[in-house]
């Protein structure tokens, strides 16, 4: 029809390096094949109604794809059939829509295995300590979104601990736990709750924790009392300074994600899609396409695989 | 008579003409800024027009488009319900923190009575409703008898409601498909009335009607009157006999009550049920936001509720028209801050030179 | 005869200080009563204990030989009561006929009145026009004016047309005419003359001598928190009454 | 002198005195309520007493050791400087919602200036410093010469001031090695002074002289005075000969540069700058919430700022107590929120009992 | 001999309303010029004209000769105008001695005060203790109590005698005896009449005809937004002065 493919992206939000990654990564991707790319965020994290806008907009816009990552995995299925039942091409990215089919395809990490790979690692490293381990628990925030449930629940399922309803955290009941506190996924808050923790019980041991920053916050806090070498701390999200805090020893293991991956065979997608109407094809035996999550780590535990530092750092993203 | 003020007397025959001022200001721009100085609600219905011509031009059929248009009503209705409440404790000097909680509560409430306790859904809203007066009721009563601050009152008031209402619903969504199937009233004012390529929902035309009633209420009524009262001076209104305890009480139960609609306006426009909507986190800075822009005084009295209104759809129009434009999010988060400011430096220098 | 309004060992406390030191009081049907003191000495605490606006710490208070006790004014103004304040009660943004009608607003006849509780603006508009013309404030252009863009005088005027309207048992002025000018105070003084001779006991603090000796029939001298005396203008001279409240004297009934 | 006013000479000899009232308060209550009615601030010095005994008696040695007694003064050092900074808008009647982002922005600038521009430390934290004071400015012109609400201009400023820090930042942040390797002395604040268990920052140390310096300030110079009074009217203060503009502008620059000084302490506290730190987010809220437990009134003109910092306190113990006690973050969410409501119920019937 | 100060064509428009419709003004020294008129003639908007509250839209104004340009009060209290405004101008939460001194505060002599501009508190409450006892009002038992304790007649001294102590060129009363009472409205006008005697000239806004008569040299009389004559209160009764200010008799010299 004449004007050049477009194509939206919406992110869960535009602050957490993750989704600024993301972001490049299909810019970069859509300047390579001529698309105009417009980018949305959520105004917070698990901003539902700010993507519902977002993809109403683009709607209105005549665009030819989406390319989301749902705050809200299932009340924005409504409005992504709007956009699909409009002509529009939607890809999840990094989170499935429920149900998964809701969307025309889905390019993701599987958040639950990324927090069950770190969880694996550190039962492994532990050894038979895992049994009087001292667990703390950094989560995300108090309004429990998904990707911080799926990571949470995914780490206490590979450490071995009974996690109960999978759909939230806080319901263990295994002594190991010593307490979950929020960090809304910053260093501050990585501190704050690091902090409370201890106060608690200041023989933590092992630090789950949402993400990177959240870990280097909870890092300082170890120091502050001179503990930072005899706790293991894991993470997610593989960003290039997480996976160079793991070559330094401060966080242990982290779950390496690869948004910029995700987001460009997004775009590459959409343009087919406006091109000749194809649409991208699942991964072999599953019903996403899988882009791949990968353990961060200079000390590989026996039976989870994972890869070394310096590949970690190539991969990595930002 | 004393002898002592015969002088008075001399004022008996006193003229009793006063200086009689004409209006000097004729012409087009004097009658505009006559008509503003009777109607200070017209100063942002202008910018309102101003700004969707500004993203006509911009982005020309596109966004004026029945679609487009029609889109932004649907995109503000939860926020302009939550505005309406809002500018009622607004206009008796107070502020609300607590309306997009409530609100959010509320739809958490309606579908726990739906799906955990098989309530009718038509049940169902009333108790959400009632939920939503309820906490209203504590908030007022707080106000008025134990004369706290509202900031205080409803600061409180909003952690409190955003923590039980992840409690009460353990984090869990109710998913748009079951509800669909089961309790297809919950969805109602999600409806969608289609005039060509326009689009509207009963929710929208729900927010239109409350504001239409609440105008009303508010200009034509004893109890708007009071509520005005209250605002102004609520010492000189409990003095000339209004019942000023009653007046905080309707306003604070009417805006509870207002974002209970809020919370069933969501479930129509989000088909889901979720206890982490952001209304619960922002919706109070949204509402107070659009209530500011539409020219109602934060210290209470002053101000027509249409205001609100077009304040809510000022910031839409911006938020939808930057978005169709693309701009990336942060710079629409950043410009809607200088919108806030300019709207209303404008509106003060609009009513100054209409003065 | 008995008196309408009475109060016995009135007691009012703010902090540390007494406002009100067991105070009596005795308003007679159809009488001007003017209460004089200096500042300070309790006049407004008094008035405010009767007509509900405060709550007293101690003491009664009879309305036509009722023992009553107003929790708020609302409760005091629909027994008719009715009294203008020191500092006006009035809500600036409001208009002129909405403050005169505040807590006992019209509305309109049939359906639109019944069940859509609509204000009868135009009524409204009609009656306080006409008492503002009764005061000589013909002048006032606009009964939609909001207070606030009217001059003190005009303000004054609102409050005591409002008043002497709806008081049906009695009215108290406090101050009324302390910002008026010499034409303005005059007009009050009719009025208040006018709403006696329609029965009703007007309660006027003043204190402007030459006018309380002008139209007082009784004058109650307020000092230190009580009442020190009550005078009979025709027997006593406002320089006694001077004296009198100031401490400068004693009176011979009360010595 | 004319006749009609001879009956004014008799009071030429009236009684000088007046009613001479006695405190009938004695006894230990009534010095009590005294001491309360002249030192307001020590109301929340009591409830922070209170809470402390109360988590003492609840939770035991754990709690009262040194400790965990100092990682609440850590833990509420940045909130603490941002509530002084607050403090001072609010005297003025004003409130300030953008105190948090704009810390966040000084960290930032602190950290850009040394890292990308390769400015020495110490001369980036000036720089960061200046940027504080240059964005209250901004606020206190809009506030002084527009005449336009704060609410309004701090609101769009938040918007505006967390939109360019995202945007300045392109959303990276420095890590806490880098800078401790390249620019320790951004991190200077966060240096330790260790007692025994207890463990005091220069950050707290900072935030301490702080409070005292502004008490000092407030109470005993000319511009403390008249930040009273401009707070408590400001036409009376204008009329009555107070620069009303320029107290205004030394107020906002002087919560600009602390909000900046918040920021210093937030780089020595994480380690690391982050643009998405949560005090932009929350801060403001935080801020404001220690300010009003702290018993300064949102209307201007009335408050100590110690209080402020009790009021920073109290919450501080309250999070810190309800973790150690086992309250699931959630719940202590909505505890905070009941703390709000009740400090300020106890704050103003104790006001009431001692007036 | 030359005004002291001195206005011609004063213009201030509020909106509609035209408070000041070309007023001119003249004050001699050493007199107490009084200024009457009906409410809202604008004797309050002329004064605040003069003493830079309001800037007038036209006109102007001169002072010992010099014309000035007021952006602020602050600017016209530099010159040694002090004005009691009608509304009076305090902050109520703060106490008498900052009030008196808000603005001018006197500093503690050497380092304390210089490096860390500390206040002299002692000094300044010694001050206004001293000047309070002037007014008759020694009776305020603390100085430091706040404003709004005090009543509306104490407030009314208070800021009557800080325009008194402070002023050195011109001291301007806007109705300083309306909510005073007998006793202390008698202070406060020996306390005019011993301002001019140290010869200061005195500007004083009233409504009460027998003090205006008692103590100005001159009488300005404002009506409809403008000096209508200047009378000399030997030469006319207060009769006159009423019926000239309501419009009930025209003025000769005027005629
Ligand atoms: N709300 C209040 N709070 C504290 N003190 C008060 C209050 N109201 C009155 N007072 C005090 O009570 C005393 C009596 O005041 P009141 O107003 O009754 O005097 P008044 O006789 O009306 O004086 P005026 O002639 O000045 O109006 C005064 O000392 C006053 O300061
Ligand atoms: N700030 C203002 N805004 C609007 N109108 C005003 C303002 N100040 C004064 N006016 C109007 O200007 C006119 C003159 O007012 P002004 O206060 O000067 O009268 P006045 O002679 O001092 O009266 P009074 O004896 O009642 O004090 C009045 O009609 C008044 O309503
Ligand atoms: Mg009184
Ligand atoms: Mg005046």
């Amino acid at each position: 029809d004449g004007h050049s493919p477009s194509a939206c992206l919406i992110t869960k939000t535009d602050t957490n390096p993750f989704f600024v990654k993301m972001r490049e990564g299909a810019a970069a991707k859509a300047e390579e094949l001529g698309i105009t790319l417009n980018s949305y965020a959520g105004k917070v994290d698990g901003d539902h109604e700010t993507q519902v806008q977002a993809i109403e907009t683009c709607i209105a816009n005549g665009a030819d794809g989406i390319l989301l990552t749902a705050s809200d995995t299932s009340s924005i299925s409504p409005v992504v059939q709007q956009a699909r039942d409009a002509g529009l091409l939607v890809i999840a990215l990094d989170t499935p829509l429920e149900p998964i089919d809701a969307a025309d395809m889905t390019f993701a990490t599987d958040n639950f295995l990324a927090g069950e790979l770190i969880g694996k690692w550190a039962a492994a490293t532990l050894g038979d300590e895992a049994s009087n381990a001292k667990i703390g628990m950094l989560d995300l925030a108090i309004s429990q979104p998904t990707v911080g449930v799926l990571r949470d629940q995914g780490f206490l399922t590979g450490f071995g601990i009974d996690i109960k309803d999978p759909s939230k955290w806080g319901d263990e009941d295994d002594p190991r736990i010593v307490g979950h506190d929020v960090t809304s996924g910053n260093e501050e808050g990585g501190r704050r709750a690091m902090e409370n923790l201890l106060a608690i019980d200041p023989f933590i041991n092992v630090v789950y924790t949402i993400n990177e920053p959240a870990a280097a916050g909870a890092y300082e806090a170890l120091r502050a009392i001179g503990r930072e070498n005899d706790v293991l701390i894991v993470s997610v999200d593989g960003g290039c300074p997480g996976v160079q805090n793991v070559a330094e020893g401060v966080i242990g293991a982290t779950s390496q994600q690869y948004p910029l991956l995700m987001a460009s065979l997004g775009i590459e997608a959409i343009a087919a899609w406006a091109k000749d109407g194809t649409k991208p094809e699942a991964t072999e035996g599953k019903n996403f396409f899988d882009t791949g999550v990968s353990l961060v780590t200079d000390q590989p535990a026996d039976g989870v695989e994972s890869i070394s530092v310096a590949e970690g750092t190539d991969r990595c993203w930002g | 008579m004393s002898p002592s003020d015969n002088h008075e007397s001399a004022a008996s025959s006193a003229v009793d003409a006063v200086a009689q001022f004409e209006d000097t200001r004729t012409g087009l721009v004097g009658r505009l800024q006559n008509r503003l100085h009777q109607t200070p609600s017209l100063v942002p219905l202008i910018v309102l027009l101003f700004s969707v011509i500004l993203f006509g031009v911009l982005l020309g059929s596109r966004f004026f488009s029945p679609f487009a248009l029609t889109l932004i009503l649907q995109q503000v209705q939860i926020v302009g319900v939550l505005a309406a409440a809002q500018t009622l404790i607004i206009l008796t000097a107070g502020i609300d923190l607590s309306v997009g909680a409530i609100a959010v509560l509320c739809t958490v409430v309606m579908g726990k009575a739906t799906f955990s306790y098989g309530i009718p859904p038509a049940v169902s809203v009333a108790i959400g409703l009632t939920v939503g007066t309820a906490l209203g009721a504590i908030s007022g009563w707080l106000v008025s008898r134990m004369k706290l601050p509202p900031f205080i009152v409803t600061l409180g008031m909003w952690q409190i409601v955003l923590a039980a209402n992840y409690l009460y619903s353990s984090n869990e969504t109710i998913r748009s498909q079951d509800i669909e199937a089961d309790a297809a009233f919950l969805q109602f004012l999600g409806t969608k009335l289609q005039f060509g390529g326009a689009t509207f929902t009963l929710g929208v035309v729900l927010m239109i009607l409350l504001f239409v009633g609440l105008a009303y209420a508010l200009r034509s009524t004893a109890w708007g009157r009071h509520v005005y009262a209250v605002g102004d001076d609520p010492e000189a209104a409990q003095l000339s006999g209004v019942d000023v305890h009653k007046t905080y009480m309707s306003v604070y139960m009417a805006a509870g009550l207002i974002c209970g609609l809020a919370g069933w306006v969501m479930i129509g426009r989000f088909g889901s049920i979720s206890p982490s909507a952001t209304t619960g986190v922002i919706g109070n800075i949204q509402a107070i936001t659009a209530v500011v822009i539409g020219g109602i005084s934060l210290f209470g009295g002053r101000g027509s509720i249409a205001g609100a209104l077009f304040g809510a759809l000022i910031v839409g129009v911006f938020e939808l028209g930057l978005r169709m434009a693309g701009a990336d999010p942060q710079w629409t988060f950043m410009l809607i801050g200088l919108l806030i400011i300019a709207a209303v430096a404008v509106d003060q220098w609009i009513r100054e030179v209409s003065a | 005869m008995e008196p309408i309004l009475k109060a016995r060992n009135l007691v009012k406390r703010y902090g540390k200080v007494t406002a009100l030191d067991h105070a009596d009081f005795d308003l007679y049907p159809g009488e001007i009563l003017a209460v004089i003191g200096d500042n300070g000495a309790g006049k407004s605490s008094m008035i405010k204990a009767v007509s509900g606006a405060t709550i007293p710490d101690e003491g009664q208070v009879w309305l036509e030989g009722k023992e009553i006790k107003f929790r708020s004014p609302i409760e005091a103004r629909d027994m008719g009561i009715e009294t203008v304040y020191q500092q006006l009660a009035m809500s600036p943004a409001l208009s002129i006929a909405d403050n005169m009608f505040m807590g006992r607003e019209l509305r309109k006849p049939g359906i639109m009145g019944k069940v859509f509780r609509q204000l009868d603006k135009s009524a409204m508009e009609k009656f306080a026009r006409e008492k503002l013309s009764e005061l000589g404030l013909a002048t006032i252009q606009n009964i939609n004016q909001a207070v606030e863009s009217l001059s003190g005088g005009q303000r004054q005027g609102v409050a005591v047309a409002r008043a002497a309207a709806f008081g049906s048992k009695v009215v108290i002025l406090d101050e009324p005419t302390a910002a008026l000018g010499v034409k303005e105070s005059r007009k009050v003084l009719e009025l208040i003359q006018d709403v006696r001779s329609r029965g009703i006991p007007i309660i006027l603090i003043s204190h402007n001598m030459p006018h309380v000796f002008e139209i007082a029939d009784r004058i109650h001298v307020h000092r230190l928190g009580r009442r020190l005396c009550v005078i009979d203008p025709k027997d006593h001279s406002m320089s006694d009454a001077v004296a009198y409240m100031t401490g400068a004297a004693v009176p011979e009934m009360a010595a």
